[in-house]
């Protein structure tokens, strides 16, 4: 088992130094130089291009740049934004407890539904119960969720907050009234988020099960005189929740893409709506610090469900 | 034989494949449109559907109808275009790392374990930014990161298909490799990729969508996401213009859902037994 | 009286390109602590009389006509809970794939608990897992390895505890399916063996569904053959068989006691259950086969109280 | 007589998939023993079988005479020419000679090839066609050689349109067509139906006599092995026990795990009272092999010394070689 956690750690490393070396040549393969190419203003005098390069390291040779992107990586600095001027880490890291407070609430209530959902639709397989499931997942699934969110926006104008987290003027509100402020914020959003995250769990939910339900275990289990919802709550169940864990770990990136998504409509704060904004502003170092600290999430998530899974299988217990 | 069959017995298939009908004829003859889509009319800013204007009409005064007729183009191209390169990619990758599982192979599925673990849509969104919004770069960058999903199938059909005996017959009479995967594992893989290809497609659309909406689409292209982005970034939700939101959306969706309907009954039929990972 | 009874079964499969008559017209009895060998080639139709027995058949088989009698109640059209009733208390199955037969996730012991708790809910857990570790002890894999996964244990020893697990409700009448089909010649004699031993120590009541004769002769005391779905000929072990089929099929086994004799075996192939023939479904393979055995599909012929026949050479010494 | 074919001390080690952090770090490597040292001959136009549970290497001994894996050590000569050691396009010319049929008839065929192409296949690759109304004239002999007539009606159908016997009729048929001389086949009727089985069995012994075949026959089956062949070897976890005569070994075996093999082979007779041994447990892994006798831990006669000593293959009577520490 430890050789095993060992395993997936070495793999998860691996996998963020590709990650961090990728979003390195990405600012690097930009035509002409980075500088160049961001600050094209005829005015600038060829002193403050100078500065402008050391101060982002573009001074030095290309592997002398990366062993200090890599060095600054591990401690966590991720560069200067060019817009605010601040660094990068404390930017996003401020977003990232935002964007944690939304995406969580939704992703267990999307694995809740879901997977209620996706059992109804296994247990009633063929039925119009299923087919009419099965449609309403497949246009969940079809549906854009920024499209969602802007029709949600539309419908709900003037009854719930639309944009933002907090109403104007709330930091010096009391605590409660602030949670309350931030609570009616959440709602529209959180609807947007979970609705197209369950469509992805019920479909995962049904296929794993149907394929559960067809093995032989289950057979057996009918031979010897359980009832069919007690097979589904004791056989069928518990057994497609491991590779359910799996699943949905391996589909964070669906997570975040949803966040992106939401929180840009609904103008969230956190790092999706960061990505947007660093987006129209050309804001490099944090569009690529977003994208970095979401591809590590993603990582390390895998690498606990991985763990998971091996704790929880016993076929797995190295 | 497969379509008769498709018709017979699959509603949902048919529908989806009337659907996409009209969508590709209208992004073959965009000329249908009522009005010039570029054409602007300050005087006509954000109004609601008239006689004239059958959908209304944006914040510049473009008539809606026209837009999302020709934007149609641009999504099935894009669409096509960017699954077709996954596919191409999805199904070299997953058949040479299945076959050469114990060599070569291996580093392949490395590979495709990075792709794995990056966020797809934020990668799009960097790659997309640093490479300039382009109608060219979003298919290729589409193209690029959607062919996992596909590989990893292939993959493992390979993996069953080598431990199959008839692979293990045609070493024995002295088939080579290169034999053995083009007349032997490609033609057997081919049905599951035809399926999956299709749903590919649904997924590119819905991608290329979104990279639009989120500011990186081609300007100079009529596209549904970039009318998408346009409303959002004009007051047009404040105004509550729901003819301007909801024509784009709804095409999107038919769009993405007839691919939808068409992949998964052709998967059910060509690959009953078959069930994707 | 019977302990059950298969009156006129017949079973059809709906399938893509027309209807699989896999049963037609199977009548049979059993006897307490009998032990009935169903034998036949694949496609006989063996293993849908077994999933019948407990209505275990896929969602696309119609039981076309016939009654499945336990004692006297009609196993076709009780109710689901009487029915839930009987499986596994009454009768139990053993399976041919013993490898995914149980759960993979979940202990041995809490398994067989958890059925000996439904259908005596008044055994408590520590009474049930006594049992089962008792169970574990007479099947052979030792009372130790009652706490293990599955996939702990090896084939052979998955396979007991398969058996160990449906004889854990002590029913009156077990079926096994194919139980040493997967395993390996030794494996299969170690599991025979321990179904003789069963049977000598417990009286157990048997139906043993295989396509190997020899393991029937050797494990049963009474065969009853099909060949295309039909009912062929049922005979006390040791009778001489009367059957054109079964009789090919007897000379068919090797026989290492006889001398080396290759002259076995049946031309032609197995009828296509779609599109049956006419008559008799082996007709078209017999040797003896006449005009009348193409036309009309023979009654049962009684030979001696425990042996019947179901062939026209029989019917003509009768008149 | 020269033999057509001999194997001398072949082993085939696969590395144990044990992928732990150990291995990444260069520890001990394992081994899987598949075929540990087995030396055997089969001489022209003799059916030899290799008799043994699954799992005792008899498939991996095939197919590393076949080189469709790769032997560890060892040296197999065929009509004096280790092929062995040949570069791939030497050995590219007995390919054609030395062919195998296999256990699966359902998955030994492409199922998107036609029957034509599927037996055509091996003539196209070794070039022994010239077009495509060659290809198919000889692909119909072919049919026709292994049974199936009319072969009008076999060749354009794909192989889920016949039946099981059929497929593997036409497995043989691709076979027949390259016209070898030395054939493994492993289980060829494992899996066909017991009415069927004869005719296969018929087909292979008649191309044999015809064509003056060697076989090397693989079976689990010990009285199927006894009916056909003209020699058996019994193998054990990777290693020969006993080679003799078929009555031999099935009535008046030596080796200890051979006589308990042979007396376990279910009897189609209800009155015939045999002694049966009934061997306890399972095959120990082929991973951590101890020193000494394989059988060891099941063996019912064994004596202290067994338990160092591995023993040799012996000949105790003219033509019968056992591996045994007793004899």
């Amino acid at each position: 088992m430890q050789r095993f956690i060992l395993k997936r750690l070495v793999i998860s490393l691996f996998l963020i130094w590709v990650v961090v070396t990728l979003n390195f040549f990405l600012f690097r393969i930009l035509p002409g130089d980075p500088v160049r190419f961001l600050f094209n203003d005829p005015r600038m005098t060829e002193e403050i291009r100078q500065r402008l390069y050391a101060s982002f390291g573009l001074d030095k040779p290309l592997p002398v740049q990366y062993g200090l992107y890599l060095l600054n990586a591990a401690r966590g600095e991720l560069g200067k934004s060019f817009v605010h001027l601040e660094p990068v880490a404390k930017i996003v890291g401020e977003k990232l407890v935002n964007t944690i407070i939304l995406v969580g609430p939704a992703t267990l209530i999307a694995i809740i539904l879901g997977s209620l959902l996706g059992v109804v639709m296994a247990y009633r397989r063929g039925t119009t119960t299923d087919t009419g499931i099965l449609g309403m997942v497949l246009l969940f699934w079809a549906t854009p969720t920024f499209w969602v969110g802007l029709l949600i926006i539309v419908a709900f104008l003037g009854v719930l907050p639309t944009s933002g987290m907090f109403a104007p003027g709330a930091s010096y509100l009391p605590f409660s009234q602030k949670i309350g402020s931030l609570l009616s914020h959440l709602i529209l959003p959180l609807i947007t988020l979970s609705f197209a995250l369950t469509g992805q769990y019920a479909m995962i939910m049904r296929n794993t099960l149907i394929d559960i339900l067809s093995e032989d275990f289950i057979t057996t289990a009918k031979s010897r005189g359980f009832r069919d919802h007690y097979i589904l709550r004791r056989h069928a169940v518990p057994n497609a929740m491991l590779p359910m864990t799996t699943i949905i770990a391996i589909n964070i990136g669906l997570i975040m893409g949803g966040a992106v998504q939401t929180e840009t409509v609904f103008s969230w704060p956190g790092i999706g709506r960061l990505m947007y904004d660093s987006i129209l502003t050309r804001d490099y170092p944090v569009l690529q610090g977003s994208f970095l600290v979401m591809a590590v999430c993603m990582i390390m998530a895998n690498f606990i469900a991985d763990i998971l899974y091996g704790f929880f299988d016993p076929r797995v217990r190295y | 034989m497969q379509i008769g069959k498709l018709i017979k017995h699959n509603l949902s298939g048919l529908v989806g494949l009337l659907v996409l009908a009209v969508f590709v004829v209208l992004s073959f003859f965009p000329q249908m449109a009522p009005h010039d889509p570029h054409r602007m009319d300050k005087d006509k800013i954000l109004q609601g559907p008239s006689t004239e204007h059958l959908l209304g009409t944006d914040e510049v005064g473009r008539d809606i109808l026209s837009l999302v007729i020709y934007g149609a183009r641009i999504s099935l191209l894009v669409g096509f275009f960017a699954a077709g390169i996954s596919t191409l990619i999805g199904v070299t990758i997953g058949i040479f790392s299945g076959y050469y599982d114990q060599s070569w192979g291996q580093p392949l599925m490395r590979l495709t374990d990075v792709f794995l673990a990056v966020p797809q849509l934020p990668l799009m969104l960097v790659l997309a930014a640093v490479l300039g919004a382009d109608i060219l770069n979003v298919i290729v960058v589409i193209g690029c990161l959607l062919w996992t999903q596909i590989a990893r199938i292939v993959r493992s059909y390979t993996l069953t298909l080598k431990e199959r005996p008839f692979i293990e017959r045609c070493h024995a009479i002295g088939c080579s490799n290169a034999r053995i995967i083009w007349l032997h594992i490609f033609p057997n893989v081919l049905p599951l990729v035809f399926a999956n290809a299709i749903l590919l497609v649904a997924s590119a659309i819905y991608y290329e969508v979104t990279v639009s909406f989120l500011g990186l689409g081609d300007p100079t292209h009529i596209s549904w996401g970039m009318m998408l982005h346009y409303a959002f970034e004009s007051a047009a939700i404040l105004r509550r213009a729901y003819w301007y939101i909801l024509p784009p959306g709804i095409c999107i969706v038919l769009t993405v859902l007839s691919f939808t309907f068409i992949g998964r009954r052709l998967d059910e039929i060509v690959n009953p037994k078959l069930r994707r990972r | 009286m019977a302990l059950l009874s298969i009156n006129n079964l017949s079973i059809h499969y709906r399938a893509g390109e027309g209807i699989v008559k896999a049963v037609q017209d199977v009548s049979l009895s059993l006897e307490p602590k009998q032990t009935l060998g169903l034998i036949g080639e694949s496609g006989c139709g063996k293993s849908t009389i077994a999933m019948t027995l407990l209505r275990l058949l896929p969602s696309n088989a119609v039981v076309q006509a016939g009654a499945v009698m336990l004692e006297n109640r009609d196993l076709l059209t009780m109710d689901a809970a009487e029915l839930r009733q009987i499986r596994g208390a009454r009768i139990a199955m053993v399976f041919q794939g013993a490898m995914n037969a149980f759960n993979p996730v979940r202990r041995l012991s809490s398994q067989i608990v958890e059925g000996i708790r439904l259908h005596r809910p008044e055994i408590d857990r520590t009474q049930a897992l006594n049992k089962a570790a008792g169970l574990f002890d007479l099947v052979g894999i030792g009372a130790g390895r009652v706490h293990d996964y599955p996939h702990q244990l090896s084939g052979g020893m998955k396979q007991r505890a398969m058996i160990a697990m449906a004889l854990s409700c002590d029913p009156e009448l077990v079926i096994a399916d194919e139980p040493v089909t997967a395993l390996d010649v030794m494996i299969q004699a170690q599991i025979i063996e321990l179904l003789k031993d069963l049977r000598r120590k417990m009286g157990l009541t048997l139906i043993l569904i295989t396509h190997d004769l020899s393991v029937v002769m050797e494990a049963c005391d009474s065969v009853a053959v099909m060949y295309g779905g039909r009912l062929m000929e049922t005979a006390d072990i040791g009778r001489p068989f009367k059957h054109p089929y079964t009789q090919k099929l007897f000379q068919a086994f090797p026989n290492i006691e006889k001398s080396r004799d290759i002259s076995w075996g049946i031309p032609g192939v197995p009828p296509d259950l779609i599109r049956p023939p006419q008559g008799c479904p082996f007709a078209p393979r017999c040797d003896a086969a006449f005009t009348q055995c193409r036309k009309k599909m023979p009654p049962m012929v009684a030979l001696a109280p425990n042996h019947q026949v179901c062939c026209h050479l029989y019917l003509e010494d009768q008149l | 007589m020269k033999p057509h074919l001999m194997v001398q001390d072949l082993k085939v080690w696969f590395p144990f998939t044990d992928r732990s952090v150990k291995r990444l770090f260069g520890g001990g490597k394992k081994y899987v023993r598949a075929v540990d040292g087995i030396s055997f001959t089969i001489h022209r136009g003799e059916i030899f079988c290799l008799v043994g549970e699954s799992g005792c290497g008899k498939s991996t001994t095939g197919n590393a005479i076949l080189r469709l894996v790769a032997a560890t050590e060892g040296i197999v000569e065929y009509n004096g020419v280790d092929i062995l050691s040949l570069p791939p396009h030497r050995f590219a010319d007995y390919r054609p000679k030395l062919q195998k049929i296999f256990q699966d008839p359902y998955g030994s065929l492409n199922p998107r090839q036609k029957i034509l192409d599927v037996v055509g296949e091996p003539l196209v690759i070794h070039k022994r066609v010239e077009n495509e109304e060659d290809k198919r004239e000889r692909v119909l002999n072919a049919l026709e050689a292994a049974g199936l007539t009319p072969p009008a009606l076999f060749i354009d159908k794909y192989p889920h349109q016949v039946s099981g016997g059929q497929r593997q009729r036409v497995v043989i048929a691709g076979t027949i067509a390259l016209n070898p001389e030395f054939i493994v086949a492993d289980e060829p009727v494992s899996m066909l139906d017991v009415s069927i089985r004869a005719g296969i069995i018929k087909l292979l012994l008649d191309m044999q006599r015809e064509a003056g075949l060697s076989y090397l026959f693989i079976t689990h089956d010990l009285s199927l092995a006894w009916m056909i062949c003209n020699r058996i070897a019994v193998m054990y976890l990777g290693r020969i026990v006993e080679i003799g005569p078929p009555d031999t070994i099935i009535h008046q075996a030596s080796h200890p795990y051979t006589r308990a093999l042979a007396s376990v082979i279910p009897v189609p007779d209800a009155s015939a009272a045999r002694r049966k041994i009934i061997l306890e447990g399972d095959i120990p892994s082929p991973v951590d092999i101890p020193d000494g006798c394989r059988f060891y831990s099941r063996c019912y006669e064994r004596i202290p010394e067994c338990r160092q000593t591995a023993p040799e293959l012996r000949e105790c009577a003219p033509g019968h070689w056992v591996a045994c520490n007793r004899i």
